[in-house]
């Protein structure tokens, strides 16, 4: 029976952890408070319980000395539960960089999702244990919510905004996650099951679905071609747009004179709004892909422009910042 | 308490330093001083604006619960732009707004 | 000061009511500052993400009159501050004249806006599915100066290119709708300001009754005092607007 | 019984504001603060029921997993017209426009507010904007949740938002026109004597609650306006689909609505306040630290809305920057809450109902006031966001604070507003009845909301069941605590002992007057010469004087 009122959920993924330890020492010190004036109420209710009608009370207006202790000692212990909170606050937005990066979009009321191979999930999630997991998360509509209780992670899927979370899951299982943003009529069977495998398991699932065409590095690579990126993206740096190998990640500079790092959100910024950023060196020539290209076809260009970080950088006709160039 | 009675020649001056001010603003404008034409444009509205509550209005002759009433209604619109702020200038997804406008305009 | 007018029930004396009305004005026009300043805050956030479409669209209002407006609308303002000072003096003639004048003044700057507002109808310039940025740039009216269309459509040209170099099509799209949401914002600030101003006018026809009938006078003079108050808020409201939506971006002509 | 306990001798005076006038005109047309007190207490008590019954029907869809009674759109309904009944119509005008509106002017001496017509106007523009919200009610109900959020509410659903938001629009101004009356009243038609630091706590209270209405109110109301505009015009100020940001409606959004929740609050504080010196008979304890509070959390409260945003993708930046300041506004609510606990050292408490009220309140806020600690934490704040966790803090603070806080208010008051007693044991009883089924109704909902169960769902996970049964159970015992004061209250306006002038006795100028006072309120202006909450310089309580329980001690 005790473990069907359990107090918590499941301790699944690297904050699980920190968030139950920073839920105690609240918890404690809020105990310690409630507690505290609960006895004195109720010990002063049956105390000074009015023994005659004409009875009054011992006029005591007010003494500063506890009136000040009882303003700074509360605010030390708010500010040590901001201060915790903002540690642990500040490693969830904090991503490590050997992320794998799984693609999320929601869409009334469903959860599309896509492995790093391309491979297509509906209201399903799977990752490896012990890996870091970054979710890029698009919605198609309204606002949505991906939330995992067992891995104390949440985040909006905000349309018109790309978010991102990470979390490491620690313990093979399946975990349930919802939408946790009101998001219309069936909001609340907008959920599904994140089964967290061993990584041997996870790659022999992987590969056990794989499809060529699935891979968003490989029909990245399609469009790249098909959309004639390439005729001006050339790799070794001879065309009329910066070669892309080796820049995710690195610092761009741009025109302007200031540098920007190539993320997921640049590329994308940079595939639909082609002159906000404009490499150096270089004219504003390219179109822009907006209303051209649907979410996952951009995601696919994405992941294949990420799947050239390991290219050889040519020296010139890249638009790499030279002082931070990768090692 | 008895009303303060502003002359007409303080009204005028202040007609006067108004359409100075509303000159001047015109001109700026059409110069380019970089991401200073916003700045000289709304202190220039603002220097109206307090000539305007100042004199016209009278606050400065107003009780002293008055003038905490426009302190406060300065400050509370100041706090809802600048704590808003905080949010959008480092707003990490920012630079990755996407505009499907054109999706909905071809629609 | 001894004062005269009828003293309402709830009041001990003529000089609190005076100081409750006043300082109850006072109250209600900070809730109208707050109540504007969320259209400021819509305005400041979308300006700041899309700060060439702003420009494009402030572009195409009309310097000359929202500059007009202005002064005539800072001439009322001074022909209101005059008519508390008549009151205070108790200058019973020229009283009605300024609050007379005050009120054709805010006419003529309603006038100009309905002008303007035309203008921004005939140009397509409307939110919604008519909304076209390039409408008067390829349909001209005969009485357009050239040299001012072809500075316009060089602006939208360039705008859009910064939205699309090569693809003019998809990067006018673009600004179209970004510009809409200008337009929109223009419409409902200047609107609800144009509403206010007509809210103002109403009170000033029931002060100029009052004053016609010489009821006003050193000892009594709150309504005009009050009505003061609203009208110079109108004005401050204005000049903000002004210099938000007109002035920003100007010089990209 | 001593001579101060009310005695069957007390006659109701032969005029008072009750029956100075008769006919439907003379209510309808009043511009007596204290019969619009009672206009509104008819129609808050209306809204209270339409959304106690969707709160009912709520709690019993959500007796099984896959729920018991209705479809998913009328689920989602249900919980929205039960918040936007309950927030809007019931929580934010129920204490200023019931409470405040009858005493602040009887309490400071004066006899009306300021504006008595504009006092009336708020009414009926309450009452239009709620006939529209009931006909957004009637005519396909409201799905979008109460905080309305866009694109759904202005794009996405097909349910009646437009009256509903032309509704909230139109009921903000009746708001706006309360709060002006009180700041303007408190500030100039003090009665002599009744100085700044002698206006009774619920007044400073009322003053706060004005400032975050005059301030906060006209925000949202434009908001509304602008989402509205967004549905019927198809422009695009929050819609992603035009260029709009949705993040932005959020922030305006709760620009209000954070401050808001002070606007429920806060009074209830001062009710509090005024109950807890009379019942234990003694001065508050750290006058000025309460009242300075109420300022401070007013202002401070404007601080901190983005907290509601934490897991929008807001700018670290700026979740750091909030979650500072909402620590430091839970600073002058534990400081009013350690004032109220000291003043009750060395009284003579008695345990009457509206003290059991107040008792209540304090442990009801406790718990809703240190969640809210949780919540404020950024780093813990991720996992319970949109939880259970939430909506318990949320009624911990909305019901067991402020709806305990207007009973209680109620019940202190009621001898004042009719010049009858209630049944004395009856209301004891409902007192304790409503918080245990408080408790019983959301304490479960805590745990529920750490384990993860996200708010608004109409089906949920079963592991989830055993605590929502409870929760279910607690919630028929709550309702049965709210329908006993309803019956009992209405049957001692005609059946009710005669209370007296001053009942308890209490200090306040309100209790110098006729029960039920009469229409300009006091027979001639007051003068104000004693502190407040004094017993010992009162002769006129009728208490015997120097009798206290222990000899005096302490600073004084």
């Amino acid at each position: 029976m005790q473990s069907q009122l359990p107090l918590y959920p499941e301790e699944a993924s690297n904050f699980a952890p920190h968030v139950d330890g920073l839920m105690i020492f609240i918890t404690s010190v809020c105990l310690f408070f409630a507690v505290g004036v609960t006895i004195a109420i109720i010990y002063f209710f049956f105390k000074y319980r009015r023994k005659h009608p004409d009875e009054v009370g011992t006029p005591i207006h007010g003494d500063a000395r506890l009136e000040a202790t009882w303003i700074v000692i509360p605010l030390i212990l708010a500010l040590g539960m901001f201060s915790w909170g903002a540690v642990v606050y500040v490693d969830y937005r904090h991503s490590p960089p050997d992320t794998l990066d799984i693609y999320v979009i929601a869409k009334q009321w469903m959860w599309k999702v896509q492995q790093p191979n391309g491979l297509k999930e509906i209201n399903e999630l799977h990752v490896p244990v012990n890996r870091n997991i970054r979710l890029t998360l698009a919605s198609e509509d309204v606002i949505h919510d991906f939330f995992v209780p067992a891995f104390r992670v949440k985040m909006d899927v905000v349309p018109g905004h790309y978010n991102t979370m990470w979390f490491r899951p620690t313990k093979p299982g399946r975990y349930h996650f919802f939408c946790s943003q009101y998001c219309g009529t069936n909001h609340a069977i907008m959920g599904g099951w994140v089964t967290v495998m061993e990584p041997t398991d996870y790659a022999a699932w992987l590969s056990g679905s794989l499809g060529g065409e699935a891979n968003p590095v490989v029909a990245g690579e399609k469009l790249f071609a098909e959309k004639a990126c390439i005729t001006c993206h050339v790799a070794n740096g001879t065309g009329r747009a910066p070669s892309l190998n080796g820049m995710y990640g690195a610092q761009v500079l741009l025109a302007d004179g200031t540098t920007v790092t190539a993320d997921e959100a640049y590329i994308r910024e940079s595939i639909l709004q082609p002159n906000a950023k404009i490499v150096a060196g270089y004219q504003p020539l390219m179109p822009t892909f907006q209303g051209q290209l649907t979410e996952e076809q951009i995601l696919a260009l994405t992941a294949y422009i990420k799947s050239l970080q390991s290219q050889p950088v040519p020296a010139k006709g890249s638009g790499i910042a030279p002082s931070t160039g990768k090692k | 308490m008895s009303e303060h009675v502003v002359s007409p020649k303080i009204y005028v001056v202040i007609l006067l330093a108004l359409l100075l001010g509303t000159f001047l603003t015109v001109q700026a404008a059409l110069r380019d001083f970089g991401p200073w034409n916003i700045v000289i444009a709304l202190a220039i509205a603002s220097t109206k604006a307090i000539l305007v509550i100042l004199y016209f209005m009278h606050a400065r002759y107003s009780p002293k619960r008055t003038q905490l009433v426009v302190v406060c209604a300065a400050f509370w619109l100041v706090l809802l732009l600048a704590l808003t702020a905080t949010d959008y200038i480092k707003r990490p997804s920012d630079q990755s707004r996407l505009t499907s406008a054109t999706a909905f305009y071809r629609s | 000061m001894h004062r005269t007018g009828e003293l309402y029930g709830q009041f001990e004396t003529l000089e609190q009511q005076k100081e409750s009305a006043q300082f109850g004005m006072w109250v209600f026009l900070v809730t109208e500052v707050l109540f504007f300043g969320g259209l400021f805050l819509t305005y400041a956030v979308n300006r700041h993400l899309y700060f060439t479409a702003f420009g494009v669209g402030g572009n195409m209002l009309d310097l000359t009159l929202g500059t007009v407006n202005t002064v005539v609308l800072i001439a009322s303002s001074f022909t209101m501050a005059m008519s508390v000072w008549a009151a205070q003096t108790n200058r019973k003639k020229l009283l009605p004249v300024c609050l007379i004048l005050t009120l054709l003044l805010g006419g003529v700057f309603l006038g100009i806006k309905y002008v303007e507002y035309k203008q921004k109808f005939d140009h397509h310039l409307i939110p919604g599915h008519s909304f076209d940025l390039t409408y008067r740039i390829n349909h001209p009216a005969p009485t357009d100066n050239p040299k001012e269309l072809a500075a316009e459509r060089t602006e939208i040209e360039e705008a859009a290119r910064h939205e699309a170099p090569t693809e003019p099509e998809s990067g006018l799209t673009a600004l179209n709708a970004h510009a809409q949401l200008y337009f929109s914002l223009y419409f409902g600030m200047t609107g609800l300001h144009a509403l206010h101003m007509i809210v103002g006018g109403g009170l000033l026809v029931w002060v100029i009754k009052e004053s016609l009938k010489g009821r006003f006078s050193t000892t009594y003079n709150t309504p005009i005092e009050i009505v003061g108050l609203y009208w110079h808020f109108v004005d401050v409201v204005w000049i903000y607007l002004f210099a938000l939506l007109y002035l920003i971006n100007r010089h990209a002509v | 019984m001593s001579a101060t306990s009310p005695s069957p001798d007390h006659k109701l005076p032969r005029d008072h504001y009750l029956n100075a006038t008769y006919g439907i005109r003379s209510w309808l047309l009043t511009t007596d603060h204290k019969r619009i007190a009672l206009l509104y207490l008819f129609s808050v008590t209306f809204f209270f029921f339409v959304g106690g019954i969707f709160a009912t029907l709520i709690r019993i869809h959500l007796l099984t997993p896959n729920g018991v009674l209705v479809t998913p759109e009328t689920y989602n309904k249900l919980f929205t017209m039960h918040g936007v009944a309950m927030i809007f119509f019931f929580l934010i005008p129920a204490i200023p426009a019931v409470l405040g509106n009858f005493m602040i002017p009887i309490m400071i001496g004066a006899k009306d507010l300021a504006f008595p017509k504009i006092n009336l106007l708020s009414w009926y523009i309450y009452v239009v904007g709620g006939t529209f919200v009931l006909y957004s009610f009637c005519t396909g109900g409201l799905d979008t949740g109460w905080t309305f959020y866009t694109p759904l509410s202005s794009v996405y659903s097909n349910s009646a938002v437009a009256p509903a938001v032309v509704g909230i629009f139109i009921n903000g101004f009746s708001s706006i026109l309360t709060g002006l009356n009180f700041i303007v009243t408190i500030h100039t038609m003090r009665a002599p004597g009744m100085t700044w630091f002698r206006l009774p706590l619920f007044v400073w209270a009322h003053y706060s609650t004005s400032l975050v209405m005059i301030l906060g109110t006209p925000v949202v109301a434009i908001t509304l306006l602008l989402a509205g505009m967004e549905r019927l015009l198809h422009l695009g100020f929050f819609n992603p689909a035009m260029g709009g940001d949705p993040i932005l409606f959020q922030h305006l959004f709760w620009f209000y609505s954070h401050p808001a929740v002070y606007i429920m609050i806060l009074p209830a504080m001062g009710v509090i306040s005024e109950i807890i010196p009379t019942f234990a008979r003694k001065p508050i304890f750290g006058y000025s630290f309460i009242a300075a509070s109420s300022i401070a959390i007013a202002v401070i409260g404007f601080l901190v809305w983005a907290h509601h945003m934490y897991v929008t993708g807001q700018s670290t930046y700026a979740a750091l920057t909030f979650s500072f300041l909402t620590y430091l506004v839970a600073i002058p609510s534990a400081v009013k809450t350690f004032n109220w606990t000291a003043t009750l050292y060395k009284g003579s408490i008695s345990w009457d109902t509206p003290m059991l009220y107040a008792l209540g309140f304090i442990g009801l806020f406790l718990i809703g006031g240190l969640t809210g600690l949780f919540l404020a934490c950024v780093g813990l704040d991720i996992h319970i966001h949109d939880t259970y966790f939430v909506v318990a803090h949320f009624h911990y603070v909305m019901v067991g604070g402020a709806v305990m806080g207007y009973v209680g208010g109620l019940h202190f008051w009621w001898p004042k507003i009719t010049g009858k007693l209630y049944p004395e044991i009856l209301s004891r009883i409902a007192a304790i009845t409503l918080f245990v089924g408080f408790n019983l109704t959301f304490f479960p909902q805590f745990i529920l909301g750490y384990l993860g169960m996200p708010r608004r769902y109409h089906t949920y996970p079963p592991e989830f069941q055993v605590l929502n049964v409870f929760s279910t159970a607690g919630a028929s015992i709550l309702a049965l605590g709210y329908l006993l004061p309803m019956i009992y209250l209405t049957w001692s306006m005609r059946y009710g002992k005669v209370a007296g002038p001053n009942p308890w006795p209490a200090t306040g100028l309100e209790w110098k007057t006729d029960s039920p006072p009469p229409t300009e309120n006091f027979h001639v202006t007051p003068v104000v010469d004693w502190e407040p909450y004094d017993y010992s310089n009162r002769p006129d309580l009728g208490l015997a004087p120097g009798r206290p329980l222990a000899p005096a001690h302490g600073d004084d």
